[in-house]
């Protein structure tokens, strides 16, 4: 990937959140205004237990520069044992992707509580920061091909 | 459904709380070439009477089937507009929110990039809506019963609010009698007043309340069904008595072959009693029950000539016939009870617990000082199961009355050596009890208690701490390493830690304040009911500060130690509390269950059971259908119990179970533009 | 090594009992050194059963494939026994099965084949090219090949399958009926090809792994032969949602493996026999095995031991390492 | 006519010099022997038994656009296969060619496909001949095949052992002569015959075969016989056999939209997917392997020859050899012809 298209390279993230906690986190930034990057768009589900990792790949190869997949607190989790749950399928899942040559930087997971909007913005921060740092999504982004 | 979307977008400004970053202009621009929308419009407060009418309106005349609102939060107005949806005849699961407030105005300044986002946003909402499906609002009927499992303090206290409040109470009791460990302790700190005068009176409420139905020495074998709906089925074990013809005159037990040669499970051991047997003398019911293990009879088939007992009973109650009966019942609501077991103290061998006689446990020392217990409430050493075994020409000893006690606090508590890492809340204060009584029967007693902290929390109990520590006895503060013997005492080696001193102290008896432990039998209410545990394994509560009584099982409570140690009071309290929640589904006759559950597809699924072991409210079961002549196995989901969190859609592997409104249909579509650039 | 006479006497035994239906194991295939399936349903065909190392077939799967069609009114379904031959490595696979109830205990009647390994077809072919026909034989160490009249002995370890030289678990892991003595563990894993592919660098991985996935003509071979792979409907074959489009290209491919190797984590019983079928060489057990190696390294798991085991990914421990949480 | 030969050492210049055109020659990939279009002349591998997939792939791709639209717009956009421009296929075997041969009666039988004339026209097929069958499997002398066949082939080359016999069949095989010019030798004055001593020796080489006569017509005749039962027991479903049989040509059509952005393709489907006759109803008129065993034989050996006069099936051997479970067609007709 040439530089210049990583220069002011925007990456485009999207980003799978629990509704009891990183949703109403994420609530909790918007009343505060707390202002963070715009290249984070959510996926409301009710717990990260509903999130199949392959809703990752499938992110990846639809477009998306990175995923994030965001949380109860262990411990916290609304239903108990969804992010546990969660934990597991995506510690695989990421190792597996950054095994097949996808930077770790694309896939993130973050608990972020329905108390912590300031961490919503560090968190954003960071996975925006780290995907810019890796560029686009070059590796099995479904892209026209023969067309 | 409704043949073809037919979708409505409205747009809101929220003032200019939205209007300020979004160009609100524009994204009604971009919705309107989205497929399937027939209108998007954008109004200042959609929340507003006249927004909502707004919507209403377009529903009636232009026909849609579909409405996107993009504003704030759908944590803050989803309901909202779910009612505009009801209100204008449409079901209220065709609405999906876009959050172009706190996720989208209010955190990005810049407009272009916000407008951008916003957009994308309505997009995501409009491919959603488009598959959403038309959900209903369930409600179950509410069995007016409740099943309470073990009858300690807890059970019998939830048994009776719920059965005074007018409802049907079956309380199952795994012993002979009810009053589980309180009705073992002598004195109830920090007030002193008699365990067995507060508590022996609602052991005959119980036995006694109309509403109630008792089934003592009995084992629930079995549940099933949900909120609202429970089939019970229980073992009344045999007691070979039958109960309705025994008068509890006792005249069994004297003639007993076995009396006195069996340890008695009240007495801790300490004291013995025949194969046949009562409790304690004010078990309820006072009706006796034969061990059939110990039993002479029973268990090799020959008891003399034939069993003393039966000779004995003038009422004829006794029938070694009698067989196990299995009772089936529903009932609305659950309530476990089922309380603690104490901490074995030969998991801490430095202690020569189970190795030397005047090394006790503070239960075991609780029968002791228990006027009701086999000493007469004499505080002596006791002599376990050695009596009969002495010689004939060695002279019988009197009862030794120990002059020194040493007390030694967190035994099996706060302990990660023995796996205990948490507090049991009871033992300083029964300790400081307990010293308190030694106090009282021998004066010049010597007493030390070792302790690591004095934890006196309670209404009164700092009080009664102070008071303790002033009538002579020794605290401290120090977790002895080691307990051995000299000559005919005790040693028990220590290190002051407030002083930095190494010390053995010398003593005549040792008793060791054992913490609370989970029940060890603990397994078989969970593999009944499903019931989670916390790290410590005590059952789960569904949250640790708001929802302490309820699990994660919809009209499941839980009462007592089961939970986590308590002292009375607060066992009390929340069997209260329990109770309490019992009686919201009992007095309101039926319960709203979510309606975004999930849903099996019988045609596909394999029947593997994976999203069987995810559910943490065990709403799904495998059943056998038949497909196509072939029996086969595939998951079912219970709605009632369904709380539509969705795990088990992310374990599917052949995608056969799905959550409505979060089916993989509607999330990767979703996917698809929020990634599509 | 199976005594060929004996699991004769032994399959005549059980197709002959009433409560079997079918009984699967081997036979000579139809040329060179391969040997294939056999279906047996009376005791009439069992003369053509062997066991040699040729025997590489997991035919565990077979008992997922089956068709179970619509039954006319009236028919009752026959639910007898299937027995079925395994060795160490394939009957992780029932295992894994019974773990994931895909079938009653009482449905299958293990005949386990403790088991030396199996050879590596293609190098076998590669080294006695052009053999019309010829056994395979183990004799302590060595293989003994015979053929136009002649025998070839080769040490075993240069044409023994590579799954064989890390197998674990050489006697099957659950039968009714051991076909010989018990085989002790010859050998172990020690992952270092994985170790090896998580040295490359980002780049070098998808390097590598693009061109592996290119080649992919999407045959579902792979899929298909494989005993954990036993979905009604494969979320890869459907419409509704599209998960990976029918198109052969890099993108789609990739995400067909993904979604392959994601649905075997935590059960994948390394048979091997995806990786074997794959008409274009992918190797496909360097993806499964990067997943079973982090299993088993993160939740001390191994799939396929314990029937009693839950599902892995239907499990946690809240002590699950979470490092590279934010 | 002097005949002309391709020296050993002068393939790189001649590959070279056909890669101005869209040129495919077999390719080595981590031991698999493919067709892949060459830039780089060392990418070749003339020293391969025959390669996995079949050379049907370069003129029928396994996924191709037909045409393109825009959401909302009701143009399209067909897919110009002209501007592909010239191809040449170096190296294919005779079987493979002679079944492009018998896939073109298909695509020009009732419907003339423009996608696949159009790219077989653009074609020049260099052939060449089998010295010794690639696998103990090959058996085209049974189907009307040749280790030496020139049969839909533009050029045949054979392996003299320095060098390759060139000899141009047709017109576009002369005019790539032609373009080769200089890259070409006069041959020996042997070459010719050495060239037919060697064809008759491949073609005794050929190990295993079958009668196929009458075949076509008793087929029909065993619908209901139970051989289909007990050689499709072992069959996985897979595609492996229908993928790579250079004679197989059914596909699959579907829409395919990227954004705004749509096109119409279509795709290899294979008659043992449990979904080819699928219908929407969940009715499968082909339930078990069974049916669709026995369809894929009926299909080459009666259907196909009914219609077409020819046999769908020119013995290169791959789905023997290729079969995980060792499903042997020659086994299956040998059973057609006891039962």
């Amino acid at each position: 990937m040439a530089e210049e298209t990583r220069e002011g390279f925007e990456p485009n993230i999207v980003a799978f959140l629990c509704n009891w906690c990183s949703y109403a986190g994420a609530d909790l930034a918007g009343t505060s205004r707390i202002q963070y990057p715009s290249n984070v768009r959510v996926i409301r589900v009710m717990c990260t237990g509903r999130v199949n990792p392959l809703f990752v790949m499938n992110a990846l190869q639809q477009g998306a520069d990175g995923v994030l997949v965001s949380g109860c607190h262990p411990g916290d989790c609304h239903y108990m044992q969804g992010n546990y749950y969660a934990r597991r399928r995506f510690t695989l899942m990421r190792n597996f992707l950054e095994y097949l040559g996808v930077d770790p930087a694309r896939v993130r997971m973050s608990w972020v509580s329905a108390s912590e909007g300031s961490k919503w913005k560090e968190v954003i921060e960071e996975v925006v920061e780290g995907v810019k740092a890796v560029g686009p999504m070059d590796q099995f982004k479904r892209r026209q091909l023969n067309w | 459904m409704n043949g073809r979307p037919k979708i409505g977008v409205y747009i809101c400004h929220c003032g200019i709380n939205i209007a300020h970053t979004v160009d609100v202009d524009e994204v009604v621009k971009f919705a309107s070439t989205l497929p399937d929308v027939i209108v998007a419009r954008d109004y200042r407060y959609m929340c507003s009477d006249p927004g909502q009418a707004l919507i209403v309106e377009d529903i009636n005349n232009m026909g849609l089937n579909r409405v996107v609102v993009a504003s704030c939060s759908p944590r803050m107005h989803e309901p909202t507009f779910r009612k505009t949806l009801i209100t204008a005849g449409l079901n209220p699961y065709f609405l999906e929110m876009a959050n172009i407030r706190e996720q989208c105005s209010w955190v990005h300044e810049d407009k272009i990039a916000g407008t951008e986002k916003a957009k994308r946003l309505v997009e995501s909402a409009v491919v959603k809506v488009r598959r959403l499906e038309p959900l209903e609002v369930k409600e179950v009927d509410v069995e007016p019963s409740a099943l309470i499992i073990g009858a300690g303090i807890a059970g019998i206290q939830a048994a009776l609010d719920i059965a005074d409040a007018g409802f049907k109470v079956y309380l199952v009791e795994k012993t002979p009698s009810v009053g589980g460990h309180m009705a073992q302790l002598d004195k109830t700190f920090p007030t002193l007043d008699c365990s067995a005068c507060i508590l022996t009176p609602k052991m005959v409420d119980v036995a006694n309340h109309p509403n109630i139905e008792l089934l003592t020495y009995s084992q629930v074998e079995d549940i099933s069904g949900y909120v609202g709906n429970f089939e019970v089925k229980v073992r009344k074990k045999s007691r070979f008595v039958d109960v309705d013809k025994c008068t509890g005159c006792g005249a069994c037990a004297e003639v007993c072959r076995q009396a006195g040669r069996i340890p008695n499970e009240f007495d801790e051991g300490l004291g013995m009693r025949g194969a046949i047997y009562i409790p304690f003398p004010q078990a309820v019911p006072a009706k006796y029950t034969i061990d059939k293990e110990n039993c002479l009879f029973l268990s090799r088939g020959k008891c003399g000539e034939s069993p003393k007992c039966q000779e004995a009973c003038e009422a004829g109650a006794i029938n070694f016939e009698l067989q196990d009966e299995i009772v089936e019942f529903k009932v609305g609501t659950i309530i476990v009870a089922t309380g603690f077991d104490i901490f074995d103290a030969r998991k801490k061998p430095e202690y020569a617990y189970g190795v030397y006689d005047n090394v006790v446990n503070a239960l075991e020392f609780e029968r002791l000082v228990s006027a009701s217990g086999p000493t007469g409430g004499n505080v002596v050493i006791p002599q376990r199961g050695k009596k009969k075994k002495k010689k004939e020409d060695e002279e019988e000893l009197g009862p030794v009355i120990p002059k020194n006690i040493t007390f030694i606090q967190c035994v099996g508590s706060r302990d990660k050596s023995v796996g205990n890492e948490y507090c049991s809340r009871v033992c300083c204060m029964y300790t400081a009890k307990q010293a308190h009584l030694v106090k009282d029967k021998i004066p010049d007693a010597e007493i030390t208690i070792f302790y690591m902290d004095v934890r006196a929390f309670g209404k009164g109990y700092e009080e009664f701490y102070d008071r303790v520590r002033r009538e002579g006895i020794r605290y401290i503060r120090g977790n002895p390493s080691e307990i051995f013997k000299r000559g005919d005492k005790l040693v028990v080696k220590a290190e002051d830690t407030l002083t930095a001193t190494p010390l053995e102290h010398e003593t005549d008896m040792v008793v060791l304040s054992v913490g609370l432990e989970p029940r060890s039998d603990r397994r078989e209410i969970i593999d009944i009911l499903k019931l989670s545990s916390s790290p410590d394994l005590f059952y789960l509560e569904a949250h640790p500060k708001l929802r302490p009584v309820d699990t994660a099982t919809d009209g499941i409570f839980l009462a007592g130690c089961c939970q986590g140690p308590k002292d009375i009071p607060d066992a009390v309290g929340q069997a209260k509390g329990a109770a309490s929640a019992a009686m919201i589904l009992l007095a309101s006759g039926k319960v709203k269950v979510e309606a975004q559950t999930s849903v099996v597809d019988e045609a596909t699924c394999r029947g593997c059971g994976f999203c069987v072991e995810v559910c943490p409210y065990s709403a799904i079961e495998l059943v056998e259908i038949n497909r196509a002549g072939w029996p086969v196995m595939v998951a079912r989901v219970n709605e009632a119990l369904c709380k539509g969190c969705g795990a088990c859609s992310a374990a599917c592997l052949s995608g056969s179970i799905q959550q409505r409104s979060f089916r993989d249909t509607q999330i990767l579509p979703q996917i698809e533009v929020l990634g599509v650039k | 090594m199976v005594d060929n006479a004996k699991l004769k006497d032994v399959a005549k035994e059980v197709i002959s009992r009433e409560d079997v239906r079918l009984l699967i194991g081997y036979r000579p295939g139809t040329y060179g050194f391969r040997a294939r399936p056999a279906f047996v349903e009376n005791s009439d065909q069992v003369d053509e059963l062997i066991f040699s190392p040729a025997c590489v077939s997991n035919l565990s799967s077979y008992l997922t494939l089956e068709e179970k069609t619509p039954l006319p009114r009236g028919v009752e379904p026959d639910l007898r026994k299937v027995a079925v031959m395994v060795k160490g490595c394939d009957s992780r696979a029932l295992v894994q099965q019974l773990v994931e109830k895909a079938y009653d205990r009482e449905h299958i009647l293990v005949l386990g084949i403790p088991c030396r390994g199996v050879v590596d077809m293609a190098k076998v072919e590669n080294r006695f090219p052009g053999v019309i026909s010829g056994e395979i034989a183990m004799e302590g160490d060595n293989l003994v090949f015979s053929f136009d009249g002649k025998e070839e002995t080769v040490p075993k370890e240069e044409l023994l399958a590579e799954k064989c030289k890390r197998c674990r678990y050489p006697t099957p892991l659950i039968s009714d009926l051991l076909l010989d003595d018990e085989v002790e563990r010859f050998a172990d894993d020690d992952y270092s090809d994985i170790t090896a592919m998580e040295g490359k660098s980002t780049e070098e991985k998808w390097a590598f792994w693009e061109e592996q996935f290119s080649r992919c003509i999407r045959c579902y071979s792979c899929r298909n032969v494989c005993p954990m792979c036993y979905c009604e409907d494969c979320v890869l074959d459907r419409l509704k949602p599209v998960w990976a489009r029918r198109s052969v290209d890099i993108s789609e491919n990739t995400v067909y493996h993904i979604s392959r190797a994601y649905h075997l984590a935590g059960r994948c019983i390394q048979c091997g026999e995806c990786e074997r079928v794959c008409p274009v060489d992918i190797p496909l057990m360097l993806l499964n095995r990067k997943f079973y190696r982090d299993v088993e390294e993160l939740y001390d798991y191994e799939p396929g031991i314990k029937v009693e085991e839950k599902p892995l990914l239907s499990t946690f421990s809240v002590d699950d390492k979470e490092d590279f949480i934010l | 006519m002097a005949e002309k030969v391709l020296k050993k050492e002068k393939v790189g210049e001649a590959l070279k010099e056909l890669s101005k055109f869209r040129l495919f020659a077999p390719s080595k990939s981590n031991g698999t022997i493919l067709y892949k279009q060459i830039e780089d002349p060392s990418d070749a591998c003339l020293d391969f038994g025959n390669t996995t997939v079949p050379a049907k792939k370069i003129v029928f791709p396994q996924t191709e656009t037909l045409f393109r639209f825009m959401l909302g717009n009701p143009e399209l956009k067909e897919k110009n296969v002209e501007e592909e421009g010239t191809t040449v296929v170096f190296g294919i075997r005779p079987c493979d060619a002679r079944a492009m041969g018998i896939v073109d009666n298909l695509f020009s039988w009732d419907y003339q496909d423009p996608y696949y004339l159009k790219r077989r026209e653009l074609t020049t097929l260099v052939g060449l001949a089998c010295i010794q069958p690639p696998s103990i499997n090959c058996f085209c002398t049974s189907v009307g095949g040749e280790p030496f066949s020139e049969e839909n082939l533009d050029v045949l080359l054979v392996d003299l052992g320095e060098m390759y016999l060139f000899k141009a069949i047709t017109e576009k095989g002369e005019k790539l002569k032609t373009t080769l010019g200089s890259q070409l030798d006069e041959a020996p004055s042997d070459a010719v015959k050495k060239s037919g001593e060697l064809a008759d020796k491949a073609n005794v080489q050929i190990k295993r075969t079958i009668d196929t006569k009458g075949i076509p017509e008793k087929l029909p005749t065993l619908w209901e016989n139970e051989l289909w039962k007990r050689v499709s027991a072992a069959c996985l479903g897979c595609g492996i056999c229908t993928y790579l049989c250079p004679t197989c040509h059914c596909f699959d059509i579907q829409d395919e939209v990227e954004g705004a952005e749509g096109r119409r393709a279509r795709m290899w489907d294979s008659c043992m997917f449990r979904e080819y006759t699928l219908h929407a109803s969940g009715h499968n008129p082909r339930p078990t392997r069974r049916e669709r065993t026995r369809n894929r034989i009926n299909h080459k050996y009666s259907y196909f020859p009914s219609k077409f006069q020819v046999i769908a099936c020119v013995g290169c051997g791959r789905c023997i050899n290729l079969c995980p479970v060792n499903i042997d067609i020659l086994e299956i007709l040998g059973q057609v012809v006891d039962a």
